[in-house]
């Protein structure tokens, strides 16, 4: 039970209740929608309704039959977990270095980390291509994975964070013996769960959804992602296969859905047992 | 057990120098205190010794190992931060065996050294606890247990009482010396307040831009102030310093005072020297313009021309606002200061006496 | 179950007439975009190699979308497929940018190009070459919600013929019903416009590629004819792309004017919902009807000797009539080989969809689709997708849209040349 | 034991003769990004600065061309709608995805765990699906005939628009589905921003006797404010970068370029007309919008900062 911070006054809640309820209501009816068509036989699915009048688990059949479904996933999850692992470990060293230590040329670098964030990647598609093939990571779970291991927006977001941890906890680790790294592990880290945990999400979410690099870099079962594996009931061409498709997103939904539950429960109880300010 | 050697240490910071070649030799098992304004560089200097700040040049030597570049760890220095920097996300008992643990203890071993360092502090029934649900009384404990249970070579503390509330701050000065005295670890105490300092060193450094201004126990401080900084800042209220020149004739009365050039010289009286005579048998003639009470005692603000003293007596024996008073002091309780440099001139006249 | 036999057959015959090649295995890469007909593409591949046993084929399914820049790219760095498909409408960009390997300087100096019906091969040539052979290639069929064609009192046995009749049929509809006659899918931006345009009897570009040309006479009033059913009847279905096919799928639009591509999967969903027909194209007036082509084209790549060989083989392999009439059969886009609509398996399959029929019988009016060259390719789609929209919209006459968008993707030819 | 102290001292300040040496350790921390960064973001965007420049030549050497694809890009027709609508795409993208979750999240924050659980539960739903999916869905949401809002107010007699094939209205759908999407990821980060402000202000504040809106405006947005930045600038990254998707799946730019937005048009650039100059000469132009836009966006926050 968090402790309530801020409390309101009843009309105000109230107002706060409904606009939260009506959000909530936006974004659950689409889900449901989605959810409802994955179990809709092929001519209900432009029928209007958004539950199936027709039970059927026929797209789920589709999913596994048409794909090497296990494969992708399996891709998914490995590449997925080891890039957002990585990007994690690199940000925090990254955000640590520019929150904790005064060195010149500090100020330039961190404006070269925001500008990185202004790259959009397809942008460079060329020449990182060219890069991978220099490097030889065509179809490779590397290939999938280095490019993107530097996240800009998570060494900004934790720099930020950072900034506000109080000084003298580094001083005081120090004094008790540990190295940096041992300071970054045990101090640090527990110190800035939330956003650690706020910031796997969105890593996490942002890698699994990813699209267009896995299409480029992938060419076979080696190393093909799920999202891929989904590509395959959309077509421009010859109109979309929406039931497999939308059972396919129910399926692929399903880790980062995980993903998300797993970290909220650490958000929540790092919100009630330790404040910073402590 | 450690003697501790600053050999012309330096820092600075861009173009600002904060401390200017400290040379202080600590001994074995003393308790010396910083002393001096905020800004003055006491802090750090504390820091340069604890290897959280680098040094700029200069040396810093404990029992004769130059430790200038060597990381903290190396040291072997526990230190109380102001803020007592605990790790909000540990428990108490978490916060304190730490460093223990880093050093790779057993399990066993830190809880029963943590244990035993906590009934020492008073605080064993707050292992558990976190910082957050603490006290600031008991956090300063807690930081202090933190400081002790490793058992170090050398104690540091930063102001670790500024943020107590004044009867706290007083039992906890107390304290610490006392916990200092028995285990006879060699301290640093940094602090900016006079009477923290004079009540608890052995020995006192008083610094000010950097500079170190003089280096003494505390009655060597308060009795022979190196110069006009060191002499206002001990002592409450401060000592009284004017121009020799404003004492108008009570300056050439004095025998001790005869061949020093008036308009060179500061002159330095302490308020509870001064006293009132009547205006007939005085050389000093001053206005009264504003009494304070403090207890038995009453500090009394007169004006001599432009220039203002501070008397500290007894109640019974002060004047009232506007009435017109001489002056007197013994002449062996005075300071004298060169104008220009502050700097104290000749010896101390009682002690020469 | 025909469709089964056939395939035995064939399978059997290909494996006793391949010539057996003892050199070691090539492998060869084929980038296509198949996604609903993978299993009978990779099918057919299987059987290709059996018949090859020195040739392996690695298949990749690209994204369509980014399946030319891709070739692109991997020709850059020297690993460029050996066989790719690429939409027909690319073919020049490709050539002027990807170096594809001239047909014609295959082992069989393009004899096996002899496959595919003239018509068909104009829309891979260029500058005298043929670069690209047709794959996947789709016409533009009416589809028809007959239920609709009742409820508004028409014969859905007798479609409109032409837009003239379109146009009529589609106010009835939209008077009886309610609901709106047509929608005419862009099938990529251009594609759409440039069908009714061609119809109507104009060459989107000038023989040398230098100009757009499409500014007729009997084009501008095509493109009238389209606004006053927007603006004035209002039959037409105003939506997004995606909007109008599930509009379309959910019996609330007569007419679907899109590919034969599309077969499939409409009548997939439709199945249940209402009765789907087909019908032909219709053509402008009483002028013959001519449609340009969409879809995909292959292209050989390779560089290296002994994978352009294998790339030939496969190539002249996937155009052999009996295997691209039966791509067309399972996979609904239209055959491709001289004479196929009387092929046998195609006679059997027409005789049992006869809907797909439809489209194969407009196989002979199939012209090429305008392949715009330079490098401002999406520019010169975007200035007739606007055009169509700002007609739809009321936002001016064809008289005054037409011309205006003939200038301007001129001017872009132009400035994309050098 | 008094050490007096010449304090005139005459000795120079002698640098100890282990010179100072070199901080290695930001060094150490920074490595692994940095070359990171350096190989596949920054050396990228200098090719692309070659690219801009240059036209590619498959036979012989590339061929300089000057500002040449950067006058192609910039006499576009489209250019001129594009970079209109980028400014309202980033404009609109701030009342709607960085100030609107300001006080959703603080309502979270003020409610019991439970309650407030689902609710971060379900916005935040929508960040874990593909925009692909969430751009088709939201298709036949709106769907004038048979979307799920005409089944809503159909029974009343009303008659949804079409909002997606209108001119007026396309480019607020867009913009409203990316909100739709990122609106609970945001509400995360100002919980998580929120987590950090000490009771103890918030009831220094009630004693004070300040009503909702005071703690709010006064309290809470600049306690915030740190976040908020963050917020603000993520917001428009995503915003420029990620939009092209829904653009892409829902309207293609249309109709009349109403929705289509400078990344978009860089995009069909790169991979429908492979012109890769007015690709590169293009992203540069929006890497320096971009630039120009955060930095007045740092500048408005640190002052909005350093004032609380």
């Amino acid at each position: 039970m968090a402790p309530s911070m801020l409390k309101l006054s009843r009309p105000l809640m109230l107002v706060g209740h409904i606009i939260l309820l009506v959000t909530a209501l936006s974004i659950i009816a689409p889900l449901i929608l989605v959810l409802g068509t994955s179990f809709k036989p092929a001519n209900e699915i432009y029928g209007g309704l958004p539950w199936p009048r027709k039970f059927t688990l026929q797209n789920y059949y589709d999913v596994f039959e048409k794909l090497p479904f296990g494969r992708y996933l399996w891709n998914s999850l490995a590449t997925t977990t080891l890039r957002v692992g990585g990007q994690l470990l690199i940000a925090l060293f990254a955000a640590y270095a520019f929150a904790r230590y005064n060195f010149p040329g500090r100020g330039l670098l961190f404006a070269l980390v925001l500008g990185a964030m202004m790259i959009p990647p397809q942008l460079t598609f060329l020449p990182i291509y060219l890069l991978i093939n220099k490097l030889g990571w065509f179809d490779t779970w590397a290939g999938l994975i280095v490019p993107n291991l530097a996240m800009p927006l998570a060494v900004f977001l934790l720099r930020q964070h950072l900034l506000a941890f109080p000084k003298e906890l580094y001083d005081a680790a120090a004094m008790d013996g540990a190295n940096e790294l041992r300071i970054l592990w045990s101090v640090v880290l527990p110190n800035i769960k939330p956003v650690m945990a706020a910031l796997t999400v969105v890593l996490f979410v942002d890698c699994w959804n990813e699209y267009f690099w896995p299409l480029v870099i992938t060419e076979t079962d080696h190393a093909m992602t799920v999202q891929i594996g989904i590509r395959r009931f959309l077509d421009a061409e010859r109109g979309d296969d929406l039931g497999p498709l939308m059972a396919a997103v129910t399926l692929i939904s399903l880790p980062a859905l995980a993903v998300f539950f797993a970290c909220q429960r650490q958000i929540i109880q790092t919100f009630v047992s330790v404040g910073i300010k402590g | 057990m450690a003697t501790i050697h600053f050999s012309q240490v330096c820092k600075t910071f861009g173009e600002v120098t904060a401390v200017d070649r400290l040379d202080l030799t600590i001994a074995d098992g003393e308790f010396t205190v910083f002393v001096g304004p905020s800004g003055c560089g006491k802090t750090t200097s504390l820091r340069m010794l604890a290897g959280l700040d680098e040094v700029t040049s200069g040396r810093i030597f404990i029992d004769e190992r130059d430790v200038t570049h060597e990381q903290p760890k190396a040291r072997d220095m526990a230190m109380v931060f102001q803020n007592y920097a605990l790790y909000p996300h540990m428990t108490v008992a978490e916060n304190i065996g730490f460093a223990l643990k880093l050093r790779r203890l057993g399990r066993a071993e830190v809880a029963e050294q943590v244990s035993r360092a906590a009934e020492m502090l008073d605080i064993a029934h707050l292992l558990q606890r976190r910082p957050k649900e603490l006290s600031g009384g008991q956090r300063q404990r807690v930081a202090v247990c933190r400081a002790i249970v490793r058992n170090p070579k050398v104690f540091l503390f930063d102001e670790p009482l500024s943020n107590l509330d004044p009867q706290l701050r007083t039992s906890a000065r107390g304290e610490i010396r006392a916990l200092q005295r028995r285990l006879g670890v060699t301290s640093v105490y940094v602090t900016h307040d006079q009477i923290e300092a004079m009540t608890m060193a052995d020995r006192i450094v008083i610094m000010r831009d950097g500079k170190v201004q003089q280096i003494g126990t505390p009655v060597e401080i308060f009795e022979r102030p190196a110069n006009t900084f060191v002499a206002g800042f001990i002592g409450n209220p401060p000592m009284n310093i004017l121009p020799l020149a404003a004492l108008g004739k009570a300056a050439g009365l004095s025998p001790q005072l005869a061949g020093v050039d008036q308009s060179e010289t500061m002159i330095g009286i302490r308020p509870e020297h001064v006293s009132f005579v009547s205006v007939s048998s005085a050389a000093t003639i001053a206005r009264v313009v504003q009494i304070e009470m403090i207890g038995t005692e009453c500090l009394v603000h007169a004006e001599i021309g432009a220039e203002r003293i501070i008397a500290r007596v007894v109640r019974p024996l002060a004047p009232r606002i506007d009435e017109t008073v001489g002056l007197a002091w013994p002449d062996d309780e005075i300071h004298l200061f060169d104008a220009s440099s502050g700097r104290r001139m000749g010896q101390n006249l009682r002690l020469s006496a | 179950m025909s469709k089964f036999l056939l395939s035995a057959v064939i399978l059997a015959s290909s494996i006793l007439s391949a010539p057996v090649n003892a050199a070691d295995p090539v492998t060869i890469n084929f980038w296509h975009y198949q996604n609903s007909n993978r299993e009978v593409l990779t099918q057919t591949i299987k059987e290709f190699e059996a018949a090859n046993p020195g040739v392996k084929v690695q298949e990749l399914f690209k994204d369509l979308t980014n399946l030319a820049t891709e070739i692109q790219a991997a020709r850059m760095v020297g690993r460029a497929p050996d066989v790719a498909q690429v939409l027909a409408r690319l073919t020049i960009g490709m050539v002027e940018t990807s170096n594809p390997v001239p047909l014609e300087r295959g082992p069989d100096k393009g004899a096996f190009l002899a496959n595919v019906a003239s018509n068909f091969l104009a829309t891979g040539a260029y500058k005298g070459s043929t670069y690209a052979v047709p794959h996947s290639f789709g016409t533009p069929v009416v589809y028809i919600n007959r239920d609709l064609f009742r409820a508004a009192g028409l014969d859905p046995d007798k479609p409109p013929r032409t837009w003239q009749e379109l146009r009529e049929q589609g106010l009835q509809i939209k008077q009886k019903t309610g609901k709106h006659a047509m929608f005419v899918s862009n099938g990529g931006r251009d594609v759409g416009p440039q069908q009714m345009l061609v119809n109507a009897g104009a060459n989107m570009l000038s023989e040398d590629f230098s100009r757009a040309t499409f500014a007729t006479p009997d084009a501008i009033a095509a493109m009238q004819l389209w606004q006053d059913m927007a603006v004035v009847d209002k039959s037409v279905a105003v939506f997004t792309e995606r909007e109008n096919y599930s509009l379309f799928m959910a019996g609330q639009i007569g007419m679907m004017v899109t590919s034969i591509a599309s077969f499939q999967g409409a009548q997939r969903s439709a199945k249940g919902v209402f009765d789907m027909g087909v019908a032909h194209y219709p053509t402008w007036g009483e002028k013959p009807r001519r449609v340009p082509n969409s879809g995909a084209s292959l292209m050989i790549f390779s560089e290296a000797p002994q994978r352009r060989d294998a790339a030939f083989r496969f190539l002249a392999y996937m155009m052999k009539p009996e295997v691209t009439n039966r791509w067309a059969v399972q996979s609904g886009y239209l055959p491709i080989a001289p004479g196929a609509k009387n092929a046998d398996i195609v006679r059997a399959y027409v005789a049992e969809e006869l809907r797909w029929g439809v489209a194969v019988a407009q196989m002979d009016d199939l012209v090429s689709t305008a392949r715009w060259p330079g490098t401002r390719v999406v520019e010169i789609q975007i200035v007739l997708e606007n055009m169509v929209s700002a007609l739809w919209q009321g936002k001016g006459r064809a008289a005054t849209l037409v011309p205006a968008a003939e200038k301007e993707i001129t001017r872009l030819i132009a400035a994309g040349a050098n | 034991m008094t050490q007096t102290l010449e304090l005139v001292a005459t000795t120079r300040i002698e640098r100890t003769a282990a010179r100072r040496k070199i901080d290695l350790r930001p060094a150490v921390f920074l490595a692994p990004f940095v070359v990171l960064v350096a190989l596949f973001t920054y050396w990228p965007l200098i090719q692309l600065v070659y690219l801009s420049l240059f036209k590619l030549n498959r036979s012989g050497p590339d061929r300089f061309i000057g500002a040449d694809n950067f006058l192609g890009v910039l006499d576009n027709a489209q250019f001129h709608d594009a970079a209109y609508n980028s400014l309202i795409y980033i404009f609109l993208s701030i009342p709607f995805k960085v100030f609107l979750p300001i006080p959703l999240a603080v309502f979270i924050w003020t409610m019991g765990a439970k309650l407030g659980n689902f609710y971060k539960a379900a916005l935040f739903l929508p960040t874990l699906l593909s925009f692909v999916v969430v751009s088709i869905v939201w298709i036949w949401m709106l769907n004038p005939v048979m979307g799920l809002f005409q089944s809503v107010i159909g029974p009343l007699g009303l008659q949804m628009p079409s909002l997606l094939s209108d001119v007026a209205s396309a480019i607020y759908v867009i913009i409203g589905v990316g909100a739709w999407k990122l609106i609970g990821f945001n509400i995360l980060l100002y919980l998580a921003g929120l987590s950090a402000i000490s009771r103890d202000y918030v009831e220094a504040m009630r004693l004070d006797g300040a009503g909702d809106w005071v703690v709010l405006r006064r309290l809470i947005v600049p306690l915030l404010s740190p976040t908020i930045l963050f917020v603000a600038i993520s917001t428009v990254v995503f915003t420029i970068q990620q939009v092209f998707t829904p653009i892409d799946v829902m309207t293609q730019g249309g109709p009349l370029n109403s929705t289509t937005n400078l990344f978009y048009l860089v995009y069909q650039y790169m991979f429908e007309s492979f012109n890769v100059g007015y690709s590169a000469a293009g992203a540069l132009l929006i890497f320096l919008l971009l630039g120009l836009i955060i930095a007045a966006k740092m500048i408005w926050f640190e002052k909005l900062v350093h004032y609380s």
